[in-house]
């Protein structure tokens, strides 16, 4: 039986890379995928608190929250496609008109 | 039997009237301006009616009769401190009230004359009511703040009468120093106004003597003081003094009413007003003293060098003002009040006269225009002149009587009034101290020099041949031009004449009554009269004494118009100007310099005080004050165009950002 | 409470979803967007009366706690429609001239205001995480509508991807409260006792989550560029219904479930208010773009509406309400005269150069701007005025005179570039020769609509705030 | 009387609503205007007549409205005490004059300038008559909005900074101001009110409210900053000549005439009943900046090249006075500063409108431009003559009444305890009167330089009609000021008696425990106490 604090642990280091990845990519969709690598961590870890308490609110957020990053997985999707089509590019750095 | 309290308002109102008529409805009017005759009747009449009242106020009165009053409305309340409008006519106000409407209306007749050719006429008119309006509430007053107001009063109606032909910027420009340099007293009248406040809490004349008791000594020497200063401005006493002669800009019956007879004596009304105070306090007075003496002797100096010949009256009336204060700082009240009556009555005369000499010599030159010889000369100067007695006898006769009087020949008027002054100072030695022994030494100098110049004066104008075609030849038989003045001009000189001659006669020694008849005998009813109401000094000279001054004085006077005669008679003018000036050299020409008391302030306060504003505290207030307001409207823009560069339009910076942000709130939440 | 009254409850949400189920099938079939913009502008009507109604009736939970009624939730859903019906009166004539009038559009922002109904009322954590997304993804796609234009999907593109960003964290923050109480319910999480590290871990994300969407320093920096690049009627919208639910839905966890540990947590608003308005105000001072510089004013508005939750008080939250009410109101005015201007002219107005002169070639739209205006630089007798007042007495109340001082010091500098632009409208003389077209009807009248009402509320908050 | 007392402060708004309605005739706005301000000055007249003044001390004609808002105690009150009444009367009678002036020299957007006026009187008189802090505060910035758009639209070459820079500048200090208002409001809630916010004047003012020391010094010093900005006392004063020099006439006399008292009025409403012990602690300063305003301004007004420039520059000169006045804390001075309040916006705002009246014939204000003005327009010359001769305080006009009871006040106070402010204040004296004569002599007097100044016309009857009643004034003020005076002696006098008690029993309680070193030293509590 594998204690709570390892999910945690598990999750929390899931978690950083997400962020880090989202701070060093430059493109687009890996900035977004290290999003959802983010958003599976913390499933991990509600999941993880839900069978820690024996209550099923955890487990349920976590489907609304696979629901949601499907969502916007679709439309982030959608939106990076139009970005190539305007900039050729999906490199976020080249994708600075509005600034200062 | 009319009641004398309910005449006094209408002293005081109608020359207002007279004012607002004039002024008004010749503003408003093209057709009324043109009635020239109206406009004089007018005004002389608003000036000649309230001589007939208060001459008739005046009988009512006797020398120990309280002073009549009349309160007409309650005018500044605040707090504790209360002052009315209400006005008083004792024995000393009374004499002011009689002489300024007298005088006053003999100028207003004479200006008819003299300023028939105006075409400010209804305005000089108008200007000259509200003098005697501001005169008399100066000298009506009840309280000091009344008496500011007439104070003021004259001052901006000099300032409106010297800046009367105010196309001519310098005359401006002397209007205006005039009114500056009143003002500068007037600050210092304020200030002993407030000190007195503070120790008496009233500023009404009868509180004021009943509260004297309260004024520490020191006070009482700083409020002397101050008054004094005021004084000084408004009688010309050094160091203020330079305003005057400037002030001869005016129109000559200005001269002659303004700063002759009346608006400088305020300063000797002030003062022998607050007589009570200048008792409690001898260095004040002293003070006054030595200030008037020097003034006067400085004065007569500078005179003596003069050529115009309306400067020359001007310094030898700043002179004769300091004579006043001379006997005023000697606790010679009555004196100084004898001396600015007969001073008043001799020094008009002379104005009035000179003004008919101006009268004419301008018609001279319109005459040389007319026959198309354009001849420009300045028509007050004494050196075109000369000759003038067989063209204007009155004139003459009239410019002659004064001058004697002035210079102190007895019978006439000056020559009382001014012996009574010398024996007081004299007497100050005695009893005071021995500083007035120098004054009274000054004061016969002055004496002396007054006779000196004044007689320079008549035969340089008078006698000797028309100087003017030799000073400009196609001026050549120009004095067929010269005539005498019509009578509204001749009659008040003959009128000032005569005064002049017997005006003296009120404050007839004692002594000298009292030597030849009756031992306790009073002759001097002008002293009569006043004794109740000031605080004299006591006067301790044996009867030998007061006669060696008497004779004195007299000797020096003869003595003086008998060099006069040998040195100027016969048009040697010139001349013995020009001896003069190289036997005193430098004094000479410091003299006809004036001392470079003008220049003197220019550089020593004028400038710094304009360069101060316009180079230091103009531009500190651009640049400091509002700088600083700038420079903080600045700054946080600056900051805000700075803080926009860290929105790169990059969104990993803005991820940065927001994980900073996070480790931050999480950072605080924790920690 | 039986499911039919609770439904009813809850019918501004429902009728709102509906509406924009129905706004996509006419979308598909119908031609004439005209009827779709009809019928869904009844709707959001429908919906706002009804939560009129709501507002002045009883507080109480719907679904077994998982949303709230009446009270503040009612009134922030009111808010929330009334930005929304705003939102649709000035967008038609809008969309239509940039030609893009879709539809979608509307069944977008429709679904965007039922999120924001929930977020705004919700008083569960997934409710709040489900509203807050529903909302969050609409306005994806809605900051991109214009898809040619490159600025406007840029915008989309830095939107969601900060957007999502966040939620990470957000959903972070949930979870760890989650394991920290043992439940989603706010009312749970009020009670707990033993406040551990994940807690206050929990808070403190679940907080930053917040500040994202409220656009509060540092979180604000995507805010410029979106509003900027947004169409302007979505940037109305976002700048007000969006901030507005999220406010209410951060008012409702702070009251709700975090009043026990104010100390915790008021220091963090103290200081991240602090960072707003002065960031906020000083980069709007050196903006040239109108829209941007609005963008960064409303990052300040946000400060100052921190500043009143800094109070932690229920005066404050009741300032802040108000203040939202006010903010609503002449932010989208604002947004309406500008997009008036942008549409109308001759050529691009974009710039304060560009509306030099204009204020009395359309007189009436420059008068109303300078309400809406002044009204933001918080001065009477406009509601922006009573707003700061509310504001800042709260914070006043509590001793925060430091911050209100920043607040009002910053609200000085606030005022020059608020007063600048009309010294460009009316004070500087035209420097291109713009012509500006008629002011479409619809527009006009919403916009006379809402100076009067920043007027009317300037001079008689307390006809609305004595509701709550 | 209430309803009347309303309908007096709203009147211009319907003026305005009316303006709008006919905007786009010139001459029918123009007679819209003119007969509103006609009517409320008018509707004014009973006010006057009806105030008890043996009373002034309380509020008459009183309007209580309930709260705006739920919970806090700020009420809609209005009404006139001898205070406000005098400078409400003074707003309502300079609205015609000001509406004249500017009737031929205004044609662009005439309308939008006649309805920011009438916003501007609503605002004005909103500020007299208020008696809640709160609602005093709304109207205190209400009145800034119409006078930027005045100076901003109509004003002249660098309207622009000087209308920003007035505008931001005043509002700074209005809004710290504001700070410290709401904790005031607080404070007293809860001493004197259930804990309930109030801005109700009477009960800040009142006896039950007492402020302890520390807080005092704070809250007086941001009052007194709103204020002293508002007035403007050196140093902050920069504003004012750009703002009166840019502004149209209309706006300079009323910037002149009525804004610029509603700082001294506010020092004298709020700060001395509220901040007794902070007041007379910073009495001292106040009068040095007062004094320094005097000579400052009058010196920086001698070298001013523009006529309407060396006038704002007097302003600063006259105001100086009457801060003096004001903490000189004496029923003397400060009924001087009262009754000053009135006579520089009659001399001053004559001032404004004759230059503006001279601006319109030649287009330049420049000194230099003119010179023996005087010989082409006697009554043009008169009129100057006469305001300029009340400005520098000529004894029987108004200027001199307010400026004597002022430095009179000032020598005798006890609590500046120093003659030398007094003493220092009255070289004011000479000062005006070398810079005003020195200005007038270049404009008027000399022969007529410059051949353009040959075509001057006289002022037509218009003119002389507006500036007529201002002359009344001025005279009338200087010779029976008791009139004037008389309705805020009582109101001067509780005023002054009640802050002292207040004070005093400030004081006692605070001896009683200890005190920040800072707070005893400048209060002299332990002086006082050796003293014991």
């Amino acid at each position: 039986m594998i204690s709570l604090p390892w999910f945690l642990g598990l999750s929390a280091v899931l978690f950083s890379i997400g962020t880090i990845g989202v701070l060093v990519r430059r493109n687009a969709i890996i900035m977004f995928m290290s999003v959802e690598l983010m958003l599976n961590a913390v499933n991990l870890s509600l999941v993880a608190f839900s069978a820690h308490l024996g209550d099923i609110h955890g487990q349920m957020l976590v489907f609304f929250a696979l629901c949601v990053a499907a969502a916007e997985a679709a439309v982030g999707l959608a939106i990076i496609i139009a970005i190539y089509r305007n900039n050729l590019t999906v490199d976020i750095t080249k994708i600075n008109l509005l600034r200062w | 039997m009319l009641d004398s309290a309910s005449l006094l308002p209408l002293i005081i109102a109608l020359p207002l009237a007279g004012f607002l008529i004039n002024g008004l409805v010749g503003l408003l009017s093209e057709t009324y301006r043109s009635r020239k005759t109206l406009i004089g009747t007018i005004g002389t009449t608003a000036a000649f009616i309230p001589f007939l009242l208060s001459v008739w106020v005046f009988l009512g009165m006797t020398p120990d009769s309280d002073p009549i009053r009349y309160h007409f409305l309650n005018w500044i309340s605040a707090g504790d401190f209360v002052s009315d409008i209400a006005w008083r006519a004792d024995q000393i106000s009374i004499l002011w009230m009689l002489f300024v409407t007298g005088i006053g209306s003999l100028i207003h007749l004479y200006s008819m004359g003299y300023m028939k050719e105006d075409e400010g006429y209804w305005k000089f008119f108008a200007y000259l009511n509200l003098f005697v309006f501001a005169m008399l509430n100066l000298v009506m007053g009840d309280n000091l703040l009344l008496l500011f107001l007439g104070w003021e009063g004259v001052g901006v109606c000099s300032y409106l009468l010297i800046g009367f032909w105010y196309q001519d910027i310098l005359k401006a420009e002397a209007a205006k120093k005039a009114f500056v340099y009143n003002r500068i007293g007037d600050f210092a009248f304020l200030i002993a106004m407030f000190l007195l406040f503070r120790h008496v809490g009233s500023i009404q004349f009868d509180a004021i003597l009943a509260g004297l008791g309260n004024i520490p000594a020191d006070t009482a020497f700083w409020i002397g003081l101050l008054m004094f200063i005021g004084a000084t401005g408004k009688s010309a006493q050094i160091p203020l003094f330079v305003w005057l002669p400037d002030a001869m800009a005016g129109p000559t019956p200005v001269s002659a009413l303004i700063h002759a007879a009346t608006m400088v004596t305020s300063g000797i009304y002030l003062v022998s007003r607050m007589s009570g105070l200048y008792a409690l306090t001898p260095d004040a007075m002293l003070i006054v003293a030595v200030i008037g003496a020097l003034t006067a002797l400085v004065a007569a100096t500078i005179a003596l060098t003069q050529t115009d010949i309306k400067r020359v009256l001007a310094y030898s009336t700043v002179s004769q003002l300091g004579y006043m204060f001379l006997a005023l700082g000697s606790g010679a009240y009555i004196a100084a009040i004898f001396h600015v009556i007969t001073h008043a009555f001799f020094k008009a005369c002379l104005f009035l006269g000179s003004g008919s000499v101006i009268h004419a010599m301008h018609h001279v030159e319109h005459e040389l225009d007319h026959h198309g010889k354009h001849v420009r000369f300045d028509p007050q100067d004494m050196r075109n002149m000369g000759g003038l007695k067989a063209h204007m006898p009155s004139t003459y006769w009239t410019f002659l009587l004064a001058t004697v009087a002035i210079a102190g020949i007895p019978p006439l008027a000056g020559f009382f009034s001014k012996d009574e002054i010398l024996a007081m100072v004299f007497n100050a030695g005695a009893t005071v101290s021995a500083i007035y022994y120098v004054l009274f030494a000054m004061a016969l100098a002055t004496a002396f020099l007054t006779a000196f110049y004044m007689f320079r004066l008549t035969y340089g104008t008078f006698h000797g041949a028309f100087k003017l075609p030799k000073r400009h030849p196609e001026a050549a038989g120009s004095e067929k031009y010269l005539h005498e003045s019509p009578w509204t001009m001749t009659a008040p000189l003959w009128i000032l004449g005569i005064l002049s001659v017997i005006g003296g006669f009120m404050g007839f020694p004692d002594f000298v009554v009292q030597t030849f008849g009756n031992p306790d005998a009073h002759a001097n009813w002008l002293h009569g009269w006043l004794i109740p109401n000031v605080s004299e000094a006591e006067l301790v000279l044996a009867k030998p004494i007061k006669w060696g001054i008497l004779l004195g004085s007299v000797l020096i006077a003869s003595v003086a118009v008998w060099l006069a005669n040998r040195t100027y008679g016969q048009d040697k003018t010139a001349e013995t100007d020009a001896t003069l000036q190289t036997r005193f050299g430098g004094a000479y020409q410091l003299w006809a310099d004036k001392y470079r008391v003008d220049e003197v302030y220019e550089a020593t306060v004028a400038d710094p005080v304009l360069k101060l504003s316009d180079k230091v505290l103009a531009v500190f207030d651009l640049k400091v004050v509002d700088g600083l307001v700038n420079a903080v409207a600045g700054l946080t823009r600056f900051t805000g165009s700075l803080l926009r560069y860290v929105q790169t339009g990059n969104v990993s910076g803005y991820a940065f950002y927001l994980v900073a942000g996070v480790l931050i709130v999480v950072g605080l939440i924790l920690f | 409470m039986d499911l039919t009254t609770e439904l009813l409850h809850f019918l501004p949400a429902i009728i709102t979803s509906l509406a924009g189920l129905a706004a996509m099938m006419f979308a598909a079939y119908q031609t004439d967007m005209r009827t779709v913009w009809a019928v869904s502008t009844g709707a959001v009507l429908l919906a706002f009366a009804l939560s009129v109604r709501d507002l002045l009736g009883d507080e109480g939970v719907l679904f077994s706690g998982m949303v709230a009624y009446g009270g503040s939730a009612a009134f922030g859903s009111m808010v929330v429609l009334l930005g929304t019906f705003f939102t649709f009166l000035i967008a038609r004539d809008y969309l239509e001239k940039i030609r893009h009038h879709y539809g979608e559009v509307y069944a977008l922002m429709l679904f965007a205001t039922t999120g924001m109904i929930v977020l705004a009322s919700s008083t569960d954590l997934v409710s709040t995480f489900v509203g807050l997304e529903t909302m969050s993804i609409c306005l994806y796609v809605l900051a991109g509508l214009v898809k040619e234009e490159k600025r406007s999907i840029e915008a989309a593109l830095k939107y969601f991807l900060l957007g999502a960003f966040s939620t990470g964290f957000f959903l972070y923050g949930i979870a760890l409260l989650y394991g920290a109480s043992g439940s989603t319910s706010l009312a749970v999480i009020g009670a707990v006792t033993q406040k551990g590290i994940l807690y206050w871990a929990g808070v403190a994300l679940l907080l930053t989550g917040f500040f994202f969407k409220i656009s509060a320093v540092p979180f604000h920096m995507w805010t410029p560029d979106v509003y900027q690049g947004a169409p302007t009627p979505v940037t109305a919208y976002m700048a007000t219904a969006a901030k507005t639910s999220a406010f209410v839905a951060l008012i409702l966890i702070l009251a709700r479930g975090l009043q026990g540990s104010v100390a915790g947590w008021a220091p963090v608003f103290e200081i991240i208010a602090m960072a707003t308005m002065v960031v906020g105000n000083l980069i709007a001072l050196a903006q040239h773009n109108i829209k941007r510089m609005l963008a960064y004013s409303s990052i300040a508005h946000a400060g100052y509406a921190l500043v009143g939750l800094t109070a932690g008080t229920f005066a404050g939250y009741d300032g802040v309400l108000f203040y939202l009410f006010a903010y609503t109101l002449m932010n989208i005015g604002a947004f309406a005269v500008l997009g008036y201007y942008e549409t109308s002219g001759n050529r691009e107005i974009v710039n304060l150069e560009h509306v030099a002169g204009l204020g009395f070639q359309k007189p009436l739209m420059a008068v109303f701007l300078s309400v809406f205006l002044f009204s933001l630089a918080g001065m009477p007798p406009f509601a922006g005025f009573a707003g700061k007042y509310l504001v800042f007495a709260a914070a006043i109340e509590q001793g925060y005179l430091w911050l209100a001082l920043i607040g009002v010091l910053t609200s000085a500098a606030a005022a020059f570039y608020y007063i600048r632009v009309m010294v460009y409208l009316y004070f500087r003389e035209p420097e291109m020769d713009i012509t500006l077209g008629e002011a479409p009807k619809l527009a006009m009248a919403a916009v006379a609509l809402l100076a009067f009402l920043t007027l009317y509320f300037g001079v008689n908050p307390g006809s609305i705030v004595n509701l709550f | 009387m209430e309803t009347l007392l309303n309908l007096t402060i709203y009147l211009p708004l319907i003026g305005l609503l009316g303006i709008l309605l006919v905007r786009s005739n010139e001459t029918l706005v123009k007679w819209v205007s003119l007969v509103t301000t006609l009517a409320t000055f008018a509707l004014s007249v009973p006010l006057m007549l009806n105030f008890d003044a043996a009373n002034g001390h309380q509020v008459q004609f009183l309007t209580e409205g309930g709260r705006f808002v739920f919970g806090l105690d700020i009420r809609y009150l209005v009404g006139l005490d001898g205070l406000s009444l005098l400078l409400f009367m003074l707003t309502t009678f300079m609205g015609p004059i000001v509406v004249l002036s500017a009737w031929d020299s205004v044609h662009k957007h005439a309308a939008g300038f006649f309805a920011m006026l009438m916003l501007l009187q609503t605002g004005s008189l909103g500020v007299f008559a208020a008696l809640d802090a709160v609602l005093f505060y709304v109207f205190f910035e209400l009145s800034l909005i119409p006078m930027y758009f005045l100076i901003g639209i109509w004003g002249g070459e660098g309207r622009i900074a000087a209308t920003v820079k007035f505008f931001v500048y005043t509002l700074v200090g209005s809004l710290i101001m504001l700070v410290a208002l709401i904790y005031v409001g607080y404070d007293a809630g809860v001493a004197v009110n259930e804990g309930v916010f109030t801005s109700d004047l009477r009960i800040w003012t009142g006896d039950a409210y007492a402020i302890p020391l520390a807080q005092q010094t704070a809250l007086f010093l941001a009052f007194a900053l709103a204020f002293c900005i508002k007035v403007p006392l050196f140093p902050f004063h920069t504003w004012l000549p750009f703002a009166h020099t840019e502004a149209p006439t209309a706006g300079s006399v009323v910037l002149a005439a009525i804004m610029l008292k509603m700082g001294t009025y506010g020092l004298i409403r709020f700060c001395l009943p509220m901040f007794p012990n902070a007041s007379e602690a910073f009495a001292p300063m106040m009068a040095t900046l007062a004094v320094i305003g005097i000579m400052y301004g009058a010196l920086v007004a001698m070298v001013q090249k523009d006529v309407k420039k060396l006038v704002a520059y007097s302003s600063v000169s006259h105001l100086g006075f009457v801060v003096l006045g004001i903490f000189a804390m004496n029923v003397t001075a400060v009924q001087g500063a009262v009754i000053q309040n009135i006579n520089h916006g009659l001399s001053t705002g004559a001032l404004f409108l004759l230059v503006g009246m001279i601006y319109d014939r030649r287009h330049t204000r420049l000194i230099a431009d003119f010179g023996g003005i005087a010989s082409v327009m006697p009554k043009f010359a008169v009129l100057f003559m006469i305001a300029t001769f009340s400005s520098i305080g000529l004894p029987g006009l108004n200027g001199f009444v307010g400026e004597f009871l002022i430095l009179m006040g000032s020598f005798q106070s006890t609590v500046l305890s120093n003659i030398w402010f007094a003493v220092l204040g009255t070289t004011g004296v000479i000062l005006a009167a070398v810079y005003m004569l020195w200005m007038v002599q270049r404009v008027f007097f000399g022969e007529v330089t410059n051949e353009e100044n040959q075509v001057l016309t006289d002022l037509d009857t218009r003119e002389v009609g507006l500036l007529l009643p201002v002359m009344i004034l001025i005279v009338w003020i200087g010779i029976y000021p008791t009139l004037f005076t008389g309705y805020s002696e009582s109101h001067i006098h509780h005023t002054l008696e009640r802050s002292k008690a207040k004070g005093e029993q400030v004081a006692a309680a605070a001896r009683t425990q200890t005190n920040p070193a800072w707070v005893a030293t400048l209060y002299g509590l332990n002086d006082d106490l050796a003293s014991k």
